[in-house]
């Protein structure tokens, strides 16, 4: 047993901030995070625009670099932000404006928080790479994501739906197209829900463990083998 | 890129077909640099003489799992060698109702959301609202909200003693909690009516001033309160079973609790001394003085007496609270967001508008975006709001802090007997309504 | 004379018997039996159960409850040597409780501690052999 | 039927061809009895109320007095399957299950307006009232209701069993879901039951 971990102070960092409460914070264009104008600098081509809005800085990132800019971000020591609050995507109402993938990213040590955003045009597949291998935080937070709005994350481990059960067909519920009440009648929601088949509540995993495969009906059986990967 | 155990077993399963047709499957570990690492058989038993794997579930209709989470346990023998939890059992579109109301109107979605720590929620929504809005909230109001807060945090640390002590066999704690729990309610009812899902505040204020006595309630409460804790922690502490029942279960070093994204006690047991409160304070936090308590050994026992001794500390700030509590309104006098008293909308034609729109459009915010983190007895529980300018939010979305930390299970559960599952589970303080929202 | 000690220790387990038949038998009779095939299946906490029970398990836990058994059987025989330690000590069969002075004799004691020498011979066979090892 | 508008006590109505002999009566009586006041719950709790049931089981709220602190989470041995709080869509296939797993005879309470019909969560993702799922006997409105309204739903839940006679055939189906769609009313009765009511009629979108 070990004699126990050495306390991480937080706040250790040079140059981190005096923890004040925030008082009469401007709408716009209050003072950037430094590790903003150091984005900047260090990734000149992925970094496209940063503003501040109610004293939060927000860095809008090229998203097929985002890995890079996190892993960055992660190991660099004049950085150090190594813990990720949030993985969230946010769809505004007017259909042109793009889908906008949002991280949160706290540095403990220099208390310094940093909103890192990402644009996917609608018109295109909504993918981007996971931050997954940097932080295992955002492995539920991107589930939840995919399951919620549809975007696909590269590199992510296990994608499949994690709120709703994984044969879900009518579709990402918070995208705004997607009535509030689902599209089917209630009847037919209820139905669908009654007649999950066993194995939706099993993934594939779980049937090979249990060496149960030889259990399930053989109808079962060769949709498992053949059919698509559920969530897919 | 590392490819772990789930990476390989995935596609192991789906596409790997063996002779008969069934899935093969070699169990796989994740080795010392996260490399995946073949798991041979054990040495010591013949391989004939192995057991088979097991599969179990621990599932959504179950004492054991603090709601309907889901655990699929792989047993081998009694020993957990994998884990898969399936969550989602109680998902019911919290953030799509919330992009369907104005600002006031979701207020009760965070009471139903977080159902053990309801006043906190509303303080760290109304909080949000405020920061959306750009308005600074009266000292009276600040004050009252810390109190409402630190309330929350002793009753949702209250239930989670009572469950995890039956959880781990002992059951008069849970009564000795809940009567403690009992008395709170008493305070809030006084306050606002309610006992579970008060919607203590409100965009820009409180929703009734604290009634003139309260404060002597609070300090009988205040004075009596640390005897209970007291008592459950010399029942508790040095308690053989309870000691041999927790020491040592679900260990998670510093910096994998970091990268896994814990917080609050899960965090702070590990070694980790990151409060919301000290580290980004809200509400005058850092003037009050209070000590964070701080794990060494990460493990179940820590977890336990981290979240106790956190109640003393809400109990010495409650105290100092309720020194500098000052007079004057609770609410602040906005016009676009609260509204005008009664007999100044029914005399002024100004305030009758503003009476009109608020009734009928409710608060409308500047086309903006915010993120507030509060610091739940779950760890950090953020509120992140964007709006266009209309009364409902485009995206309302909640950081919930017992998700992420539901989702270290795994890696704190596998190696460990099935009785540990439980109260490694337990010692997580996982709501289920905000982990599935 | 010899039976009626017997009696009441009798009349105590046919009594015993006949509850226990009444009221299995009772209820057996006047329940209504509706059985439908989700009720006969397995309740796993709400989902359908995968897999069956009867897995092969590791051969470490019938050795221990094997084990379990032989050494508890040993202290069960301990039980009627307490009772009648005195008996055994004395050279003279007793009437009554004490034992006449100079007659004393450690033969009940040794009785028992070649019995249990031979069962410690056995454990530590046992334990040698790696029965015990759990990992 | 509550507890308040008791039917007229003064008025007798004697017609003995169509009531029981006085065995029957007796024993109904002893059997009820019985079962009214030792009635397991199995307490199928999912959110806010469960916390409330919880409080109600505590020192406080005694549940022990109508003989109902024995909570039974396995269905094998429950009487009263008490839904405390809001059951989505993807949990509706297990308090299926678990209703279907109790012996009879069974009864339901739905603690808590979610459960009865829904509440707030009018959206894609709640079962509008479990009533479309399993048969509901007494429905206990509230979010989360009082522990004093759960225990008056519990009084009449009790009052129905003490006026059950063991003669009537209808009273212990089974019920029995339609193989295919496997709902046990008619769709048209699901949907009707879930149609917004109330506040949920209005929840438009366009912000204002």
């Amino acid at each position: 047993m070990s004699d126990g971990f050495t306390i991480v102070q937080t706040g250790t960092g040079a140059g981190a901030e005096t923890p004040a409460t925030p008082r009469h914070v401007t709408h716009r264009g209050g003072a950037p995070n430094p590790s903003a104008e150091a984005l900047r600098a260090h990734f000149p081509d992925a970094v496209r625009q940063v503003e501040v809005v109610w004293g939060e800085t927000s860095v809008y990132v090229e998203p097929a670099r985002v890995l890079d800019v996190a892993r960055w971000l992660h190991d660099e020591p004049g950085q150090r932000y190594e813990f990720l609050a949030d993985v969230t995507a946010v769809e505004f109402r007017d259909p042109e404006q793009p889908i906008v993938v949002v991280w949160h990213l706290r540095s403990l040590a220099l208390r310094r928080f940093l909103r890192l955003k990402a644009e996917l045009p609608k018109g295109a597949p909504l993918v981007v790479p996971s931050v997954w291998p940097v932080f295992k935080a955002a492995d539920w937070l991107e589930r939840e994501c995919f399951d919620m709005f549809g975007i696909r994350f590269e590199g992510h481990p296990d994608l499949r739906r994690i709120l709703m059960w994984e044969q879900y067909r009518e579709g990402f519920p918070l995208r705004k197209d997607f009535p509030l009440r689902g599209r089917f009648s209630r009847s037919e929601q209820l139905r669908q829900a009654l007649a999950a088949n066993p194995e939706a509540r099993y993934s594939m995993e779980e049937l090979s463990i249990a060496d149960a495969f030889e259990d399930l009906p053989t109808e079962m059986r060769q949709r498992l083998a053949s059919g698509p990967r559920p969530g897919e | 890129m590392a490819t772990t155990k789930r990476t390989v077993e995935v596609a192991l399963a789906t596409s790997g077909l063996d002779a008969q047709g069934r899935p093969q499957r070699t169990p796989l570990v994740v080795g010392g640099d996260g490399s995946a690492v073949a798991l041979e058989a054990p040495p010591a038993l013949e391989p004939d003489l192995a057991g088979e794997h097991m599969l179990i579930n621990i599932g959504p209709q179950h004492p054991a799992t603090h709601g309907v989470l889901r655990l699929v346990l792989e047993l081998d023998g009694e020993t957990v060698v994998r884990c898969i939890p399936h969550i989602g059992y109680l998902h019911c579109g919290f953030e799509k109702l919330g992009e369907y109301r104005q600002y006031n109107q979701i207020l009760p979605l965070t009471d139903r959301e977080d159902y053990l720590n309801a006043p906190g929620n509303n303080i760290g929504m109304a909080m949000g609202a405020e920061r959306l809005f750009g308005i600074e909230i009266t000292e009276r109001c600040k004050v009252l909200r810390v109190i409402a807060a630190e309330l929350s945090r002793i009753m949702s640390h209250l239930v989670w003693l009572g469950t995890t002590c039956i959880d781990i066999g002992a059951f008069t704690p849970f009564l000795w909690a809940f009567q403690e729990r009992e008395r709170i309610y008493n305070l809030i009812e006084d306050w606002v009516g309610a006992r579970l899902t008060p919607t203590i505040t409100r965009v820009g204020g409180l929703a009734a001033d604290v009634p003139d006595g309260w404060l002597d309630l609070l300090t009988n409460f205040v004075r009596t309160f640390p005897r209970t804790v007291d008592e459950i922690d010399r029942m508790l502490t040095r308690n053989a079973i309870w000691v041999g029942r927790t020491i040592g279960l679900g260990v998670m070093t510093p910096e994998d609790a970091v990268n896994y994204g814990l917080s609050g006690p899960m965090l702070r047991a590990s070694g980790v001394a990151y409060d919301v409160r000290k580290d980004f304070p809200y509400y005058d936090y850092e003037t009050y003085d209070f000590d964070v308590p701080v794990g060494t050994n990460g493990d179940v026992y820590d977890r336990f007496l981290v979240r106790v001794e956190e109640m003393r500390q809400s109990i010495r700030i409650i105290e100092q609270a309720m020194a500098r509590l000052p007079d004057g309104p609770i609410n602040v006098d906005d016009p676009r967001v609260i509204l005008p008293h009664k007999h100044k909308a029914t005399s002024e034609m100004e305030s009758m508008i503003h009476h009109f729109k608020l009734v009928m459009e409710g608060p409308r915010p500047p086309a903006g975006e915010c993120y507030v983190a509060m610091e739940s007895p779950k760890g950090e529980k953020g509120y992140y709001m964007v709006s266009d300018g209309t009364s409902k939010p485009v995206r309302w979305r909640i950081r919930p802090p017992s998700f992420v930390n539901l989702s270290a299970i795994p890696r704190m559960v596998e190696g460990h007997l099935l009785s540990d599952v439980i109260a490694i589970n337990a010692s997580i303080d996982i709501v289920m309504g905000e982990i599935d929202r | 004379m010899s039976t009626g000690v017997y009696l009441p220790l009798l009349m105590l387990m046919g009594f015993v018997v006949a509850n226990a038949i009444l009221m299995i038998g009772v209820s057996h009779l006047t329940m209504r039996r509706r059985p439908t095939p989700e009720k006969q299946q397995a309740y796993e906490s709400g989902i359908p159960a995968l897999g069956d029970a009867r897995e092969r398990f590791s051969v470490k836990f019938y050795m221990v409850a094997m084990l379990f058994i032989i050494f508890d059987i040993e202290t069960v025989f301990m039980i009627p040597w307490g009772v009648h330690y005195r008996q055994l000590s004395c050279n003279v069969p007793l009437g009554a409780a004490g034992c006449p002075s100079g007659q004393l004799s450690f033969f009940g004691l040794g009785e028992m501690l070649v019995f249990m020498a031979i069962l410690l011979v056995g454990f530590v066979y046992v334990w040698k052999k790696g029965a015990l090892r759990w990992d | 039927m509550g507890l308040m508008n008791r039917p007229d006590a003064r008025a007798v109505t004697y017609d003995p061809p169509s009531q029981d002999g006085w065995v029957a009566t007796r024993l109904d009586f002893l059997v009820n009895w019985a079962r009214a006041n030792s009635l397991w719950p199995m307490p199928f709790g999912t959110a806010c109320c469960a916390i409330e049931f919880m409080a109600s089981a505590a020192s406080r709220f005694d549940l022990a007095r109508f003989g109902m602190e024995r909570m039974s989470f396995s269905p094998r041995q429950a009487d009263v399957l008490i839904c405390a709080g809001r059951v989505p869509f993807k949990l509706a296939p297990v308090i299926r299950r678990i209703w279907q797993q109790m012996p009879q005879p069974k009864w339901c309470i739905a603690m808590g307006a979610c459960a009865s019909t829904g509440n707030i969560f009018d959206n894609y993702a709640v079962v509008q009232g479990i009533d479309t799922i399993i048969p509901v006997d007494v429905y206990v409105p509230g979010c989360p209701p009082r522990p004093e309204g759960l225990m008056y739903g519990i009084m009449m839940l009790q009052e129905k069993v003490k006026r059950e006679r063991m003669k009537d055939q209808e009273l212990r189906h089974e019920m029995v879901p339609d193989p295919t769609s496997k709902l046990y009313i008619p769709p048209s009765a699901i949907d009707e039951l879930s149609e917004p009511f109330g506040n949920s009629v209005h929840q438009t979108r366009s912000g204002l």
